[in-house]
Parts: structure tokens; C-alpha cells; sequence
């Protein structure tokens, strides 16, 4: 690929009260590439999108940026204060023209309706469109999305993944996208991490969804059925119980 | 316990109020919209901390001879800064961070005092100031701060109502909120400490917090609150003197009055809106 | 009553001292409400309307009430206060800055006073008769006497007097002591029988201290605040009459 | 169904600021049935069974609750204040025995491993992990949960559902789920309350699923189609817009 | 400036001193686990808020003929009721109520008392106290009050820890959430109220949120926190004493002092730890 790069981590490692919560991670994140970071919970992911950011201390290990490089950001969760009053209108203007793209971004996050609403008082779902939306405005070089899909109903999800192949298709916008949505992953990403504290093995969806570490990290039948959930299978279980053990594996 | 002598008339006093009265005007535009963000931050406590810091600089000012007035500047600063490198540390609150730092300075200067000797430092000259004794110079000196206030939050208003929202979001959309945490704090430090020794720090801070808890009731957007909280502050500043002068109570106090009256009728208003 | 003069008095006591040189001859209004602490207030609008149109101002200077400072200057009203009646002594930064209780600086201001209103010799040699009456009186009886005094700010009293005070306990409004002070005024108090305290914010406190050390309690009242009489000498001849009778007290025992 | 209900509203309502959030919500939860409340973000479903467990004023209705009802409660968010410090045993053991079933109750969420960690340090799905095991901590007679797959990793969110499935058959505890998953809530559920400030439509899921109103809400390619998501599909738009419509059918 | 006289012996201090040090170690004792929630609900200025509630209380006690020390207990319980209601408003933070309310009833206080004009009230001696002054009556009413306050938290700590964390987690589980916050509040006002006379609103305030600051940075739970933080508590009593012993410095400073020391002892160990 010669194409430049966004944004490329080398081998970076992040350590909290004596844990490692990531463990020599390298990446690189391209324009016009959906790249989506998978793993169980506690895994890092959030972590380590944080660290690309800058919005954590890396410990060891070389980050390069892109000079001006325009991200936009969705957090997995954001507290806000109820001491300062804002409705989504004037939060999503901050900074921010309110010309035809800031309208037509308003619409396509489906949030015009919920302008005069206070931030405080939005439920779940219509804060992560605000966000979403938030995040498109800049026309970002870079989008950056922890669990977008979360709390969002399904015409929202619908239109979210739409959403994210328009931007890249008409933007040329480079994603990075945290996801436990193990379908839309394979299905409509370029490029699959997955994460366990350390990379675990990552490359075009369909190679990953082959590879031994993915099968041992998801269980087989779990990989392969989550969407049709079956109360009644029996599925591998002790996902946590590996995350301590060492990698045994190159990659 | 209205004025005995019906020779005094405002009139008859204009050249003593008027610097008092435009000193108390030029405070209370600054501390409307740095109230909020100090309501914003849950910086309440700020300007207490700041008294009790301001005692301390006065105590070793004394110990080594620097002028009150510089050595109030300067311990006010140092204590903004302080503070907003300790908040990065998030395992204790704004409010712990305060009491911690406030109630440390002021038992430090009063031991500073005593070993140094330093006679009577009128503890709470500081909590209660005299804008009676205010003069065209510090008309002037409050005045000037004010003008580059205004052009400062004018210009980067946004930027500092994204970051008091969500630091991260902020950082991410290449807002320097390190630079502006600090600026801000500075800021209310400063104007804290200007406004000190005119008006005292209970009325500064008074000026500056109830206010904007009254307009927080009655905005629903940043920018209409820092307005309502300014017109609040100038009207429990007007209230507040005429009231003084009619009931001949002391000014500073009757200002803070004025100002819960205010927050108070805020609420009612509040409430009653919000049940049409 | 128009052509009188109006003087402003800013504590008690200075306003009796005012009312016993001038009588009948000019209004005499105090400043300070009953109540206020004269080291720290804070001056209404009515108060500076007050210092405005009043011809003469005594106060006790700006160590004692920094407030009255820029009221001073932004009013420019003629003034006279303890520093300007002694020229401004150079020593008086480090001293006690009670001046009202000394009968000497007293009769300075009075004679002060005098020279400003351009009232006649008379008057105060007149006064300064009756302040020589006073001393003669009381020294005799209260010399050599020891006692100790709760405020710090007694030493203008002491010393035409002739009592000696042996401890002071307060080191300024509610900052409390030292356990090592504490510990050494336990030592100092034994020579003391008497203890004089004021019956203002820490009169408990004082009242506690003297059961503790089993010390007689004299309530004094330096600012005049509950004293019947309206003229200053008079007032210290009473002071000193509840003074002594702590030591005659003891003597009858 | 002869068998006496643990909770029963009676028409409902909820207004805020001028706003109805939720209009005259008639319902009832009984033992041993898993009943399931779904709709597009902002409908009030979070709102509503906040005010099912009195922890907002009731502004219209009644409500009837079993005395002495165990809840179980699984809020949808849950922010947790640094100043506390407490680790994720101490959490669960607050007013609870560490007996057999605490273990058990942990080793089903998967929290076991994590028992150590300070609360406030959890990634997202570890958190909902831990507000999983608190709920079903004390053997709820009835089971609220808020979005609970929400975050959660594939394992997870497989685990979840046969928890839930497990605990109305042991415990015979009932359970009222609010969720975004179409197909887990038409798969599982006992029956299916489709709310958008109102209740629009109500029943066994088959029955729901066919329901006009359903169809309308979610569209029917959505509703078919949700876990697919293919990006390319053309979906119909306009949720939100209908939201603020009134209700023109009876139910 | 050690002591010169070697007359003092230790008969002689034990009956100075051990009325004060006994009220001390029960005022620390309730302290510690007091300021932990104190910390947790961000209440770090309800002791100055208190104190200044305390002197309206006593402005009005004059004005009413009512007992000095009936007012205060009285004033601090209706600031804790009134605070607790006012909290379920949650547009504004704790810090942000507790300015209004503190700033308010400090001006207002001021005003009747100068309305009143009623003798001298001594504005600041409820910010300093005098530990010296402790008599065993006051041991004995401090000693009574722990014994209480102890068995109520003993016995709903796991409540009121679930409480802290999350409300409305805590009122699903059944906890009686409002009953338990308004108990929690009114302790902390009765016992400030009745520790102000004896170490002030300064020291009573410093002493709850200083140790419980330095507990957070050193536990991993909550019952430990508030172990340390009575410890910390102690540690900073008993160098305070002997620093006021050793230096001649006043008592309430030196100890604050102490704690502020025992503060960034914390503080630092806490980070040598985290390296490890
Ligand atoms: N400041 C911290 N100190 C100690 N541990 C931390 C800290 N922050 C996070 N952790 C731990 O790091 C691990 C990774 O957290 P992270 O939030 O990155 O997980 P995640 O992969 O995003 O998981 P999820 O899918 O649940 O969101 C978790 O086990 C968490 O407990
Ligand atoms: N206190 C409040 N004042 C005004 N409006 C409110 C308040 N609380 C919630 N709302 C509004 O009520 C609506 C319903 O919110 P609720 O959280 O119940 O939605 P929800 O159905 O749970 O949505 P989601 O699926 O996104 O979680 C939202 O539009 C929200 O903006
Ligand atoms: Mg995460
Ligand atoms: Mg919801
Ligand atoms: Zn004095």
C-alpha cells in the first residue's frame, strides 16, 4: 500500500498499577480504510484508541501522527455535568459553522429533531447520535469510533454502518472502529485487529475469522452463530480466564 | 435606621460613590461569566482558597519584605497553578483539592505570623475588603483586566465551553486545553485577587458563584448564562448598594443579600416556568 | 445649633474625651456602633456620609483602624489622630496601638483639639488639671500591683498607673495559643491574684482560664461600650475604681 | 394467567418540561415470564422502568407492587465517582453474604477474574459484567434490566441470554429487559411491549412481529433484515420524525 | 523558642492537657470516617458552611434571647435538612449549594448582627476554637456522641457506602436511601456543631477532609479508607500537639499543619507505590 499513512503506533505498551493493559501494539491507519479493532471486554481497545489519541500516557513504544490530522472522536462513554446548560444545537455549533454540511451531517444522524433538547436530558441512544454527529462534522480525516452501535436502535446501527462506508467512500476518510459486532466487522471492514492486550492476529476479515488465536478467543460455534443466539447451544467458555495467560504465538 | 441628616443626598455623595460604584460595576461584568466557569468547574471554594492563599503571600511577604498587594498577586497565581496541575490527579474531587489547599494555607500563614512576630495582619481585612475606599485608579487598573478578559473569552468562548464539557473531546478536536485550563484558572485567580482587596474575597467569590447558580436555573445555553449571571451580579450590586444606603447596613454584606434574594426569586421564577 | 462644630469621634472613649474638653460647644457623634470591634469593620455608606460632613475627625490612627485610612483621604476631612497628635513618633509602628487608654496621649489629643476648634488655653489646662487629680488618686493605690490581663493591650494603662502586667493571654482575636504558652502561663499567673478581661467575644473563654488558675476576674470595658459616664475622666476614675477593688477584695480576705 | 402479577401499572404518564415522555403505559409483570420492551431511541423505555421502581415521580397512574419485592436492577449507565474507593468484591459483597451462591452468581458473569480490580478502572463490559452479577446477587423475584448486552463482548452477550433463560426457569423469576436486539427479544421473550411514549403494540412476539405498528416503527426490511447489515440496502427513514406524531389506532 | 521554664512537670501538664487531648482524639476518632463520606458526597465545604450557618444561628439566638450554643446546634441541623432537600436539584453541583448557602447566611449573619447591634459577637472565634479550653464535661458529651455515631455507622456502613456509590442502585436494593442521607448529614452537622466551640469550624472541617484526602491515595476500599483516615487523624493531632509543645506555635494551625504533612507524606508514598 503506498498510500501514506494517518496515523501508525509502534509497538506501544501501556501499564497501570503494575498491569500491562497493552502490550506492544503496532498499528497503521490509512485514508479510505475501515479498520475495526475487536477483542473481549477488558481487552484494551479503549485503552489504546485513547493512547492514538494522545488522551493517554504511552509507556513505551513511537506514535506518529500526521501534522493537522483531523480526527473525530466518539467516546464509549461521556459524562456531562448538569451545571452547564447546553441544548444539541449549541453543543454541535462550538466551533462550528452551521452551513449546508452541518445540516445535511444533522439529518444523516437523524438528531434535527432532538436540536432543542438539553444534552443532560437525552436518553442512551440519542446521545450517541449527537456524538456521532459531533464526530462527522469536522470532516474528519480520521474518524475514531469506541462501540458506536451501542445503544442505538436498529434503524440507527442501519444507518450508522452506513454512514461510516459513505465517509469513507466520499471523504476518503480513514476509520478506526471498536465494535463487538462481529457480523458488521466481517462484513464491511478492510481490515480486522484483534486485540488481547496484545495483538493477537489481524489482517483482511476473512483471514482473520480462520485464524487459531480468533477461533480461541471467540469459541468456533460462538464466531460463527452469535447473531442467531440460541439460548440453548453450549458455548466455550473461560474467555477471561485466558486473558492473563501469556501469548504463545508469533505474529 | 434611615440617615438622620437630610443633607446627604446621593447627589451630595456622587464624588465619593461614583469609583466605588463603577469598581463594584467593572467586578461584578467579570465575575457574571467567570462564575460560570467556575460553577462550570466546581470551582466554588476557588475563591475562598484564594483568600486564605492571599493571607499566606501577605504572612511571608511580611517575613521577607514584599509589598501585600504583589505578594497577593503572586500567591493567588501560584496557587491556580498548583491547582490545576493536582486536579490531573482525578482519584479526589475539585472540592477535597480546595479544602485541602485552603484550609493548608490558612493554618501555614497564621503560623507564619505568629513566628514571625509580625504583629496584628488583619486576618479578615481580606473576607470583607472596603469598596467604599475604592479610587479612579483602581477604576482604571479593574477596567483595563476587564477589556482584555472580554477580548479573551469573546475570542475563544467555544473552545472553553467544549472543554468544561469534555476535556477529551476537546483535545481531540485540537482545542489546548492544557493552555486554556490554566489560563482560566489564572484568570479567575487574578481577577480574584485584583478584586480582593477592594471588595473583599466573600464578596468576590459571592459575586461570582451566586450569580451564576441563579442563572443557571433560568439558561439553557452557555452563552445565556454568562449573560444572565452578569445582569445578575449588576443587579444584586444595585440592590445591594441602595439597600446600604437606605437601611444603612454595611455594603459588602447587603450586596451577598441581594444576590441569595436574587438566586432566590431565580428559582421560584424557575419553578413556576417550568410547571406552565 | 447650626454654627457648631460636629465632631466625629471614632470609638467611645474618644468621644468622651471630645465631650469633657469642649461641652456644650459642638455636637459630638461617635462613629463605631456599640458592638463593632474597632480592629476590623467595615465603614457603611451612612458612615462615610458621617465623616464628610463633620468638621473634625478623632480616630485612633491606621494601625488600630486601617479602615478609616481612605475614608480619611478620599473625604478629606480634617482630622487628628493619636500618630499625628505626638508628630508621629517613629518607635510607634512597634507599639501598643490602644492610645485612648493612656490619660497622657489623652490630654495630647485634647490639646490638639483645642488648637484645631481654636478654643481658649483655658480649656485645657483645665483638662489637664483633672487628668493630674486622676493619676494622684489611683497611683498610690495601684502601684506595684500585679495582675494579668487577658487582651494584649493594656500597656498604655500600666504605665501611669503603675501596675505591672504580668501575662498576656490572647495574641489577637481567636487565634488561639500554644500549648507551650499555655504551659508557661500557668508559671507566669501564679504570681498574679487578679485576672482583667472584657466582657466582650472571648469572655468565656476568660472566665474558663480564671477558674483553671483560680484567679480573681475583673471585667474591664476599654471601649466604653456599657459605661454610664459621658466624660473620659470620670470613666477612668471608675475603671480604676473596679480595678483596685480586685486587690482590696483580696486584702479583706 | 391465574398467577398473581409481582408489578402492574395502570396508565401511566410521565412529563417533563412541557414534554410527555411516557403516555398512559398500562403493564404488568408476573413470575417466570420474560417480557421484553423495545423501541427506537428516546421512546422513554428507560424512563419508564425507572418510574416502575419509584425512582421517578409518577405524574398519572398507578402502580402496584408485591410487598416486599426483591429487584434486581441493571441500570443503563452508571457513573461512579473517583473518590470512592472500592473494588469489585467489595462492591458485590456490600450488604451480601460470600456464600456458595456469590460465587456462583460470579462465575456466571464472568467476574471472578476480576475481583481485585477498583471499580472505577472497569472497561465498559466489565462494568456491565459486575452490575450483572450485583442484580442477580440476591435472588431478584423480578429481574429489570436496561440494555444489559449493551458493551458486552460476544461471550457475553451469549452468556447474558442464557442466564436470563436460566434464572426464570430456576428462580422462576420474572424479567423486564429493555433491548435494541430484535432478534434475541423475538427469539426468547415470553411477550414483547413496543413502546414510543405510548404503548403501541403489545403480545407474544410472533404476534408483534406482524403488528402494523411494529412494521411501521422499526420497517419491515429492518425488522427483517437487522443482523445482515448489509450497508447497501436502501431503508426507510424517518423515526424520529414520526416520534412527536401522535397515535392514530387504538390499542 | 522552646520552653526556658523547668518548673513544668508532668503532673503538672496532665490535668492542662488531658481534658484537650481526649476531646481531641474523640473529635478525631468521629472525624475520620465522618470526612470520608464528607469526601465521597463532596461536601468538603459543609464545615464552612456550617460555621457560617452557625453565626446566623448565634445572630439570631441574640436577637431572640436564645442560647448561643442551642442556636448553633439548631441552625447546623436546618442547614444539613435544608441542604439535603435542596440537593435533588441536581442542575447545581454540592460545592455550588454550599457557596450560595454559605455566602448567604455569612451576609446575612453580618447584617443582624449589626442590626441588632447587639454586644460583640466574635465573627472568626467559631473558625479557630480553643482545644485548650476543653473541660471533661466536654469529654464526656464528645465521648457520648461517638459511642452513637459509631454504632449507626457499625451497623448501616455497607448501606451507606452503596448509598454513596449509587442512589438509585441503593433504593432498588431497598436501602432507605433519603432517611439514611438525611441521618448521615445531620450527624455531620451535630458533631462540627458541637466540636466548633472546642477546636473551631476551621480545625473540625480541616480534620475531616485532610485525613480522608490522604486516606483515598493509600486504600483500595472503603472501610479501609476510613481506618486510615482516623489514623491519619491521629498522626496528625499528636504531631500538632507536640509541635505546638515543642515550637510555640497555636495549637488548630500546628495540627492542620500536620495533617497537611501527613497529606503529602500520602501523597508521595502513594506514588512510590503506584512505580512499583
Ligand atoms: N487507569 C487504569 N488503571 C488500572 N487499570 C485500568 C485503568 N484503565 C483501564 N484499566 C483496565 O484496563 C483493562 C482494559 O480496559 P479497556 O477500557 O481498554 O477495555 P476495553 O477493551 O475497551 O473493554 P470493553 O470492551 O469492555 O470496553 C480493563 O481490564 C480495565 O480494568
Ligand atoms: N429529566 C428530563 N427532562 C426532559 N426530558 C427528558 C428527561 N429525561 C429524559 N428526557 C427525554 O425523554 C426521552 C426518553 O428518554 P429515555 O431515556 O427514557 O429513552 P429510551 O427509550 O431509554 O432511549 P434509548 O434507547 O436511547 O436509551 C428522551 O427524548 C429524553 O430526551
Ligand atoms: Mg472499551
Ligand atoms: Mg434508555
Ligand atoms: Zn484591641
Amino acid at each position: 500500500m503506498t498510500e501514506p499513512f494517518l496515523l501508525k503506533a509502534e509497538s506501544l505498551s501501556i501499564h497501570r498499577q503494575g498491569r500491562t493493559l497493552v502490550d506492544k501494539a503496532s498499528l497503521s491507519l490509512q485514508a479510505g480504510k475501515v479498520v475495526s479493532l475487536i477483542g473481549p471486554n477488558g481487552a484494551g481497545k479503549t485503552t489504546l484508541i485513547r493512547a492514538l489519541m494522545k488522551l493517554l500516557k504511552i509507556d513505551e513504544g513511537h506514535l506518529h501522527i500526521k501534522e493537522g490530522l483531523r480526527i473525530g472522536y466518539m467516546p464509549q462513554k461521556l459524562n456531562l455535568d448538569a451545571s452547564l446548560p447546553i441544548t444539541v444545537l449549541a453543543f454541535l455549533s462550538l466551533n462550528q459553522k452551521r452551513d449546508e454540511h452541518f445540516f445535511e451531517s444533522a439529518e444523516k444522524t437523524d438528531v434535527r429533531c432532538i436540536f432543542e433538547r438539553p444534552m443532560q436530558s437525552l436518553s442512551g441512544g440519542e446521545l450517541q447520535r449527537v456524538l456521532l454527529c459531533r464526530a462527522i462534522l469536522k470532516k474528519p480525516q480520521l474518524l475514531i469510533l469506541d462501540e458506536p452501535a451501542q445503544g442505538l436502535d436498529v434503524n440507527g446501527q442501519a444507518e450508522l454502518y452506513r454512514l461510516i462506508a459513505q465517509l469513507r467512500d466520499e471523504l476518503n476518510c480513514g476509520v478506526l472502529m471498536v465494535s463487538h459486532d462481529l457480523h458488521f466487522v466481517m462484513a464491511a471492514t478492510d481490515e480486522v485487529i484483534c486485540l488481547n492486550q496484545h495483538i493477537c492476529c489481524h489482517g483482511h476479515p476473512e483471514k482473520v475469522s480462520l485464524h487459531p488465536e480468533y477461533l480461541k478467543l471467540f469459541g468456533q460455534q460462538q464466531a460463527a452463530n452469535v447473531a442467531l443466539y440460541t439460548h440453548h447451544h453450549d458455548h466455550q467458555h473461560g474467555v477471561h480466564g485466558e486473558l492473563i495467560e501469556p501469548c504463545n504465538h508469533n505474529h | 435606621m434611615s440617615l438622620s441628616n437630610p443633607v446627604i443626598t446621593i447627589t451630595n455623595m456622587l464624588d465619593l460613590l461614583l469609583a466605588p460604584v463603577l469598581t463594584g460595576i467593572f467586578v461584578a461584568l467579570m465575575a457574571g461569566p467567570l462564575g460560570c466557569f467556575v460553577v462550570w468547574r466546581r470551582l466554588a471554594y476557588f475563591g475562598d482558597a484564594l483568600a486564605h492563599a492571599a493571607l499566606l503571600g501577605v504572612a511571608l511577604g511580611l517575613i521577607l519584605s514584599v509589598s501585600p498587594q504583589l505578594a497577593i498577586v503572586m500567591s493567588c497565581v501560584v496557587l491556580a497553578l498548583l491547582l490545576s496541575q493536582v486536579r490531573q490527579d482525578s482519584q479526589l474531587s475539585a472540592d477535597t483539592w480546595l479544602g485541602v489547599l485552603s484550609h493548608g494555607s490558612l493554618a501555614i500563614s497564621i503560623i507564619a505570623i505568629t513566628v514571625a512576630g509580625a504583629g496584628r495582619v488583619d486576618l479578615y481585612g481580606y473576607l470583607f475588603g472596603d469598596l467604599l475606599a475604592a479610587t479612579y485608579r483602581d477604576v482604571i487598573l479593574l477596567g483595563f483586566c476587564g477589556l482584555i478578559l472580554a477580548a479573551y473569552l469573546i475570542r475563544y468562548w467555544d473552545s472553553l465551553v467544549c472543554l468544561c464539557l469534555n476535556e477529551d473531546l476537546a483535545k481531540v478536536e485540537g482545542i489546548a486545553v492544557e493552555r486554556h485550563k490554566v489560563i482560566l484558572m489564572i484568570a479567575i485567580a487574578f481577577v480574584t485577587a485584583m478584586a480582593m482587596k477592594l471588595v473583599g474575597a466573600l464578596l468576590i467569590t459571592a459575586l461570582m458563584i451566586i450569580p451564576a447558580a441563579s442563572a443557571r436555573m433560568l439558561s439553557n445555553g452557555p452563552g445565556r448564562m454568562a449573560v444572565l449571571a452578569m445582569s445578575a451580579a449588576l443587579l444584586a450590586l444595585g440592590a445591594g448598594m441602595l439597600a446600604s444606603f437606605h437601611w444603612d447596613v454595611p455594603t459588602g454584606p447587603s450586596i451577598v443579600t441581594a444576590a441569595c434574594l436574587v438566586f432566590m426569586f431565580g428559582k421560584i421564577s424557575a419553578k413556576v416556568l417550568s410547571q406552565k | 445649633d447650626e454654627g457648631k462644630p460636629k465632631v466625629l469621634a471614632s470609638i467611645e472613649p474618644l468621644a468622651k474625651i471630645a465631650r469633657e474638653l469642649l461641652g456644650d460647644s459642638a455636637d459630638v457623634e461617635v462613629l463605631l456602633p456599640a458592638g463593632a470591634n474597632p480592629h476590623q469593620y467595615a465603614l457603611k455608606i451612612s458612615d462615610l456620609a458621617r465623616i464628610k460632613s463633620s468638621t473634625l475627625l478623632i480616630w485612633n490612627g491606621p494601625r488600630l483602624e486601617p479602615y478609616l485610612k481612605a475614608a480619611v483621604a478620599k473625604t478629606a476631612v480634617a482630622h487628628i489622630n493619636f500618630h499625628s497628635s505626638q508628630g508621629g513618633k517613629a518607635s510607634a509602628l512597634h507599639e501598643d496601638p490602644h492610645y485612648w487608654l493612656s490619660p497622657e496621649r489623652a490630654s495630647a489629643m485634647a490639646a490638639a483639639m483645642a488648637h484645631h476648634l481654636g478654643l481658649p488655653e483655658q480649656h485645657i489646662q483645665e483638662y489637664q488639671l483633672e487628668r493630674e487629680a486622676l493619676l494622684e488618686r489611683w497611683k498610690t493605690r495601684l502601684a506595684g500591683k500585679k495582675l494579668a490581663v487577658y487582651h494584649d493591650g493594656y500597656e498604655h494603662l500600666a504605665a501611669p498607673f503603675g501596675f505591672e502586667v504580668l501575662a498576656a493571654v490572647s495574641a489577637g482575636e481567636g487565634k488561639g495559643i500554644s500549648i507551650a504558652k499555655r504551659l508557661k502561663l500557668k508559671q507566669e499567673l501564679k504570681a498574679a491574684s487578679c485576672l482583667l478581661a472584657e466582657p466582650y467575644s472571648e469572655a468565656e473563654r476568660a472566665k474558663l482560664l480564671a477558674e483553671q488558675e483560680g484567679l480573681k476576674l475583673v471585667w474591664i470595658d476599654p471601649l466604653a461600650h456599657q459605661a454610664p459616664e459621658p466624660f473620659y475622666h470620670p470613666w477612668m476614675e471608675r475603671m480604676m475604681s473596679d480595678l483596685s477593688g480586685c486587690f482590696e477584695d483580696l486584702t479583706e480576705r
